[in-house]
């Protein structure tokens, strides 16, 4: 796939290639149809091209045989092409008994996914390589969708119930996931990485909880252990102002002056949180000094970066929020 | 278009002026089912889904108050039938007489649906913050219109349905909008059809009406058939689930 | 031919003055004209919507906009397009003109409902504009919930409001067409006799009729979730998204038909007239068109293969839905017949035509990968169907709308265009079409999802083709809008019948009077039959009476 | 065009007392109906008296036994379309084979005590 303009994308799982061969049927046999038609009429714009002004067509009207021939015809072969597309998609919708089942959430505007053994990822997905993985999927507030496009699925994602899906990838690397279902403003940066491994590395990836746990992930969970989530909470009602989109906002602070949340700002509302107090909230919040590693207050930072796209409450904000999208 | 007599400019005939009349009211009559079919769908899955709580909503209503509205409703239909025949037969008098008689019919049904929002008002059963199909009982002093019995039953139908269905709040919420929806909906077509009536009755007074240019009549006739039939369902829909226990 | 026409005294034009004249009008045919400033209008609003998307879209980061901005501009690009223009163009402007005039009736069976239908389409159109300069709408034009319903915070109410308002015109149109086809009809004038296009929008109309009230109640109970938190399209009050869609769809996807049926209607008029021969297979083309509106209804879940509906849904759906493909490929070869033994010539409205032909072909073959089950997996809601419904909206819809006017231009406005600039029109219309969304077809296929206002770097190639084309394609939309203009001015005066065309609606001047015909016609001829009518004054061979005036095929 | 002497034929008022006697009558049977146990066919029972109503209200108040056959013709496809719209909307949901229920866990999805991942 080293072609300056790529017409396939990689294959990359047990359904690609059933997919692409049906593509090309259905190519091939519309191409065959197009082209005849169009020869046809360029040959009749040639040959019936009026001569004089005055002239006019054969009273011809119509023919009963071609009539059914090329209702008959097109029948035939539509009817093949169901049939061939019913069966690559009712394997598709039938997962097999021996899957790997991976929990999927999507929420505006990220991915969470969980493996068996409970680790849990955010916009990664960690695969072992000819395993048959099923996806079971929800999501917290809109409709949004899985899309592989290199393993030729996808599956929306619907609030209210669990949707499945299932694929075995044939090939190790990294491919990219969308969400394909329009979901609100962030929609095109909800996606990541599929990563296909071999299944020896797949498994000291999924023993190895600590030490590669996406920085993201581990200040997920510290956020979560530290209590933090219990004042912080994203929707603004919480004892201490909501951490979405604060990143790279302006805080008001309570001495009036205003502040860009950047890093060092982070890192010393966590360990000297009575610094610089937001306005209109209550200095309550303890100092985590000597009580986080450096590498904690790291991933706790990233966490509270990965949340810069979440949806800002109206009330309870940390910040006035940069405007969405710009650069 | 220019009018000459009775004859809109665009028409040749009488005939054909009156055909086009019927015609386009059976149309638009083809519409309103379409219309209020989309609202039976949604009505139809969910009561499916949540058999339970619908059954719960549909006994909080009133069967005397929805029977004796589809008897009046029925008979409105009747008188507007005998209007339509009075202008067939050329009975002047007659016409305006029944018209006068399907617009009152018309106005005891809204009068008894108004007794029935108000109460639906009173008992928190009106989707919204405020929705509660556990308020009655929970404050029956509140409720002064349900006698001890009444209240009684509908205590042990809630634990029944409760046990069923823990979510039954939420779920009663949407058997509640499609009773609003649905009779409001409906109540909307009869405050229309009133219009008209009135309507036909300014011109019926003035005797325009006879054997031979009546489109009016049986056109606004067909209309107001139509809103009967759709109360002939809704009633069943929405009075009569799980009425037996 | 020997004398230069001239334009009758009194017609519809010149018949009253002044502002009231025509909004208190219930002549068709102005009624039509001011149907034709309306959608226009939308269209330029949603071309510009259109263009800002493109030019955003040039570098794979975002070029100009922000996530919102590009997502209220796709949103309200769909809603003016489809809504405010797509579905009342050709019905709404050349439907209007031309249904009483090609049926030999004086108007429609209900000119004030038809006035009405035109102010019931500019309430709808104020409440959108309004939520288009309040806050924006980004929902996407589908209204998906719970999104449109709980999430979205742009103005989706007015909106919601505006396109359920609008609706309520289109059945208006719908009723008004089916009524005067049945009962209006000039003596003489059979089912059989009937112009194609009359046809079509027959089949148009009994679309807009069963499928709109639907839609109105859905967006209706969309509105009350959004204003008051009836909960049934919301799953966080035991309501269910999936139903939304299923009853979005059973409109939405026949809407597609009342776009593309009456653009078929025009297409067959046009190849007739510009072959000088009878449409090949009058009765198969005729019934082409209904079995489509029949059956374009039982084919909607197929927006939903994906949604997690179930699997035998899904077969059903997909089964009829290749069943639909059938009589549009049944058009298109009785069109391409029609050519052979015909004497072509290639005036603008023609190069439309073959335009079309051409376009919808591909715009209709690229349904069946999406009608197919496996494929549509991979392909849903991602470039590949952006360039297929454009194949089928622009490609289709839009160029048989643009045929149409150019072929009746001088029966509305009694003047003819510059034939060469019209065909220069047509020509990088054609050109920066295909440029602008064929390149979408492989975006498609390689997997980049459709409303993204960013994307990753290797799908930017097919993206600049794309943008290059859409520059390309403004200027071919802004030609016709100036020529035409300037044409219904100072163009040559066209007289009655300049093609010439079998037509009933040619019979009479150009532009018509008030009253279409001093004389109701009497019809004795089948539709597109050259060979009988000596008035047009063509070179019959071996004199007339070929085809017998009862004939069956 | 076709001519169509049954739009004049007028309905005796006798029988309009007949129909609306017997839609009366209908109604207090659907009613009665209601208060007996017929497990799920109770609702089958009473769409069938309904329907029995509004044939006869359809027929006879609105004349369609004595309209044309294009007016007929009106009514039977409104009814068809109805019928598209209800059934193969409810085929998808009957079919799935993880439909929605009161016992069924997709609806404590939204919870998120539940949920695996809260």
């Amino acid at each position: 796939m080293q072609l300056p303009l790529p017409f396939f994308p990689e294959q990359a799982s047990n359904f690609a290639g059933n997919v692409d061969t049906l593509f090309s049927f259905i190519l091939l046999t519309c191409l065959f149809f197009s082209v005849l038609v169009t020869l046809l009429i360029i040959l009749a714009a040639l040959k019936y091209k009026r001569k004089t002004p005055g002239e006019v067509g054969s009273a011809d009207r119509g023919n009963m045989a071609l009539e059914v021939g090329w209702t008959v015809i097109p029948l035939v072969i539509a009817l093949g092409m169901f049939a061939w597309g019913a069966a690559v998609y009712v394997n598709y919708r039938t997962a097999p008994k021996d899957t790997l089942d991976i929990y999927v959430v999507g929420k505006q505007w990220m991915w969470k996914l969980q493996q068996p053994n409970g680790r849990k990822e955010i916009n990664e997905l960690h695969v072992p390589v000819n395993r048959n993985i099923k996806l079971i999927m929800g999501s917290e507030d809109v409709i949004h969708d899985f899309y592989v496009p290199a393993f030729r699925v996808k599956m929306d994602v619907v609030p209210g119930r669990y949707n499945t899906m299932w694929f075995r990838p044939t090939k190790i690397g990294k491919y990219h996931f969308f969400c394909s279902q329009y979901c609100g403003t962030n929609h095109a940066i909800m996606g990541g990485w599929v990563t296909v491994m071999d299944p020896a590395e797949y498994a000291a990836w999924l023993s190895d909880e600590g030490g590669a746990l996406n920085p993201v992930s581990a200040g997920e969970k510290l956020f979560s252990q530290l209590a933090c989530n219990t004042c912080h909470l994203p929707n603004g009602t919480g004892r201490g102002p909501s951490l979405n989109g604060v990143y790279g906002g302006k805080a008001s602070l309570a001495d009036g002056s205003t502040i860009v949340a950047d890093e060092a700002y982070i890192r010393e509302s966590i360990l000297q949180p009575k610094a610089k107090i937001v306005a209109g909230y209550q200095p309550v919040m303890p100092t985590f000094q000597g009580l986080v590693t450096e590498e904690q207050i790291m991933n706790l930072t990233a966490y509270i970066k990965s949340l810069q796209t979440q949806p800002v409450p109206t009330k309870g904000a940390g910040v006035v929020p940069a405007a969405a999208g710009k650069k | 278009m220019h009018r000459t007599g009775e004859l809109y400019g665009q028409f040749k005939t009488l005939e054909q002026q009156k055909d086009s009349a019927n015609l386009g009211m059976w149309i638009f009559l083809v519409t309103e089912v379409m219309f209020f079919g989309g609202i039976m769908l949604v009505y139809t899955l969910n009561r499916h889904v949540y058999f339970p709580a619908f059954a719960m909503g549909s006994n909080t209503l009133s069967l005397k108050l929805g029977g004796i509205n589809t008897l009046v409703l029925l008979a409105s239909s009747f008188t507007m039938a005998m209007a339509v025949w009075s202008a067939q037969v050329g009975k002047k008098q007659l016409i305006s007489m029944f018209l006068v008689l399907t617009v009152l019919l018309g106005f005891v049904f809204f009068g008894i649906k108004y007794v029935e929002y108000a109460q639906k008002f009173h008992h928190h059963l009106v989707p919204g913050r405020s929705f509660d199909i556990f308020y009655c009982s929970n404050h029956p002093d509140k409720c002064g219109d349900i006698s001890a019995e009444e209240m009684e039953v509908e205590r042990d139908l809630l634990n029944k349905t409760v046990a069923l269905d823990p979510d039954l709040n939420a779920h009663a919420q949407l058997y509640y909008s499609a009773y609003f929806g649905m009779t409001g909906l409906h109540a909307l077509h009869m405050i229309i059809g009133a219009g008209l009536l009135f309507w036909l009755l300014k011109n019926s007074l003035t005797g325009i009406y006879t054997p031979q240019w009546n489109t009016p009549v049986d056109t606004v006739g067909l209309y107001w058939h139509f809103v009967d039939i759709v109360w002939i369902y809704l009633f069943p829909l929405l009075y009569l689930i799980d009425r037996h226990k | 031919m020997t004398m230069a026409p001239q334009l009758p005294e009194k017609h519809y034009l010149n018949e009253t003055y002044g502002i009231r004249s025509w909004l208190l009008t219930t002549d068709h045919k102005r009624i039509a004209l001011l149907y034709l400033f309306s959608v226009t209008l939308f269209f330029f609003i949603g071309g510009f919507f259109a263009m800002m998307i493109r030019l955003h879209l040039l570098t794979p980061s975002g070029y100009l906009l922000s996530a919102d901005a590009y997502n209220r501009m796709f949103t309200m690009h769909g809603v003016a397009m489809i809504f405010f223009f797509l579905i009342p163009s050709i019905p709404a402007v050349l439907g209007n003109f031309l249904v009483p005039l090609m049926i030999g009736a004086k108007d429609l069976a209900f000119p004030r409902i038809n006035l009405l239908s035109w102010y019931v389409y500019v309430v709808g159109a104020v409440f959108t504009l309004y939520s288009m300069v309040n806050g924006g709408l980004d929902t996407g034009w589908t209204f998906y919930t719970p999104l449109s319903t709980v999430y979205s915070n742009s103005a989706v109410a007015p909106a919601v409001v505006g396109v359920f308002i609008t609706g309520f015109s289109s059945i208006l149109t719908g009723l008004n067409f089916l009524v005067t086809i049945h009962t209006m009809r000039a003596p003489g004038m059979t089912w059989f006799r009937l112009p194609l296009f009359i046809w079509a929008h027959y089949a148009t109309s009994v679309v807009m009729i069963l499928g709109t009230p639907v839609i109105a109640i859905t967006l209706g109970l969309a509105a009350m979730e959004r204003l008051f938190g009836l909960g049934f399209f919301n799953p966080a009050l035991g309501g269910d998204p999936i139903l939304f869609q299923h009853l979005f769809w059973f409109y939405s996807h026949p809407a597609v038909y009342i776009m593309i049926l009456p653009a078929m209607g025009v297409i067959s008029e046009l190849i007739a007239t510009f072959a000088r021969k009878k449409i090949f297979g009058y009765h198969f083309v005729a019934a082409a068109s209904l079995a489509i509106a029949v059956i374009g209804f039982l084919v909607w879940a197929h927006h939903m293969f994906v949604t997690g509906q179930s699997t035998y849904a899904a077969l059903v759906f997909s089964f009829l839905t290749f069943l639909v493909a059938i009589p549009s490929a049944v058009k298109v070869f009785n069109w391409t017949a029609t050519l052979f033994g015909g004497s072509i010539s290639f005036d603008t409205p023609m190069l439309y035509g073959l335009g079309f032909i051409g376009l919808f072909l591909i715009g209709g073959l690229t349904g069946l990968f999406l009608g197919s089950l496996g494929t549509d997996i991979h392909i849903h809601d991602t470039y590949f169907v952006v360039a297929h419904f454009h194949y089928i909206m622009v490609g289709g819809a839009i160029m048989g709308y643009l045929g149409g006017l150019h072929f009746w231009w001088p029966k509305i406005t009694g003047r003819m265009y510059s034939e060469w600039l019209a065909r220069l029109a047509a020509v990088v219309l054609f050109v920066g079409f295909n440029l602008t969304f064929f390149p979408q077809f492989v975006l498609g296929y390689l997997g980049m999802p459709r409303r993204y206002h960013v994307y990753p770097p290797e799908f930017q190639v097919y993206n600049v083709m794309s943008t290059a084309g859409a520059s390309i394609l403004a200027i071919g939309y802004l030609l016709p809008m100036i020529y035409l203009t300037y044409a219904a001015f100072y163009g040559k005066v066209a007289g009655s019948n300049p093609w010439p065309a079998t037509g009933l609606e040619w019979q009479t001047a150009s532009p018509p009077p008030t009253e279409n015909f001093h004389v109701t016609p009497t019809v004795t001829w089948e539709a597109y039959d050259f060979h009988n009518r000596p008035e047009l004054g063509l070179e019959v061979p071996g004199g007339a009476a070929h085809a017998p005036a009862h004939g069956d095929d | 065009m076709s001519e169509n002497n049954g739009s004049h034929h007028i309905v005796s008022p006798a029988t309009y007392l007949t129909i609306i006697l017997t839609l009366m009558a209908l109604t207090g049977i659907t009613v009665w109906a209601a208060f007996i146990d017929l497990r799920q066919f109770n609702i089958v029972v009473a769409l069938a008296i309904a329907t029995c109503k509004a044939t006869l209200v359809v027929l006879f108040f609105m004349h369609a036994k004595y309209s044309p056959r294009r007016t007929q013709l009106v009514i039977v496809a409104g009814i068809f379309w109805l019928a598209i719209l209800l059934f193969m909307t409810m085929s998808d949901y009957i079919s799935r084979v993880d439909y929605r229920g009161l016992r069924s866990p997709l609806t404590q999805v939204t919870s998120r005590e539940t949920h695996p991942l809260s």
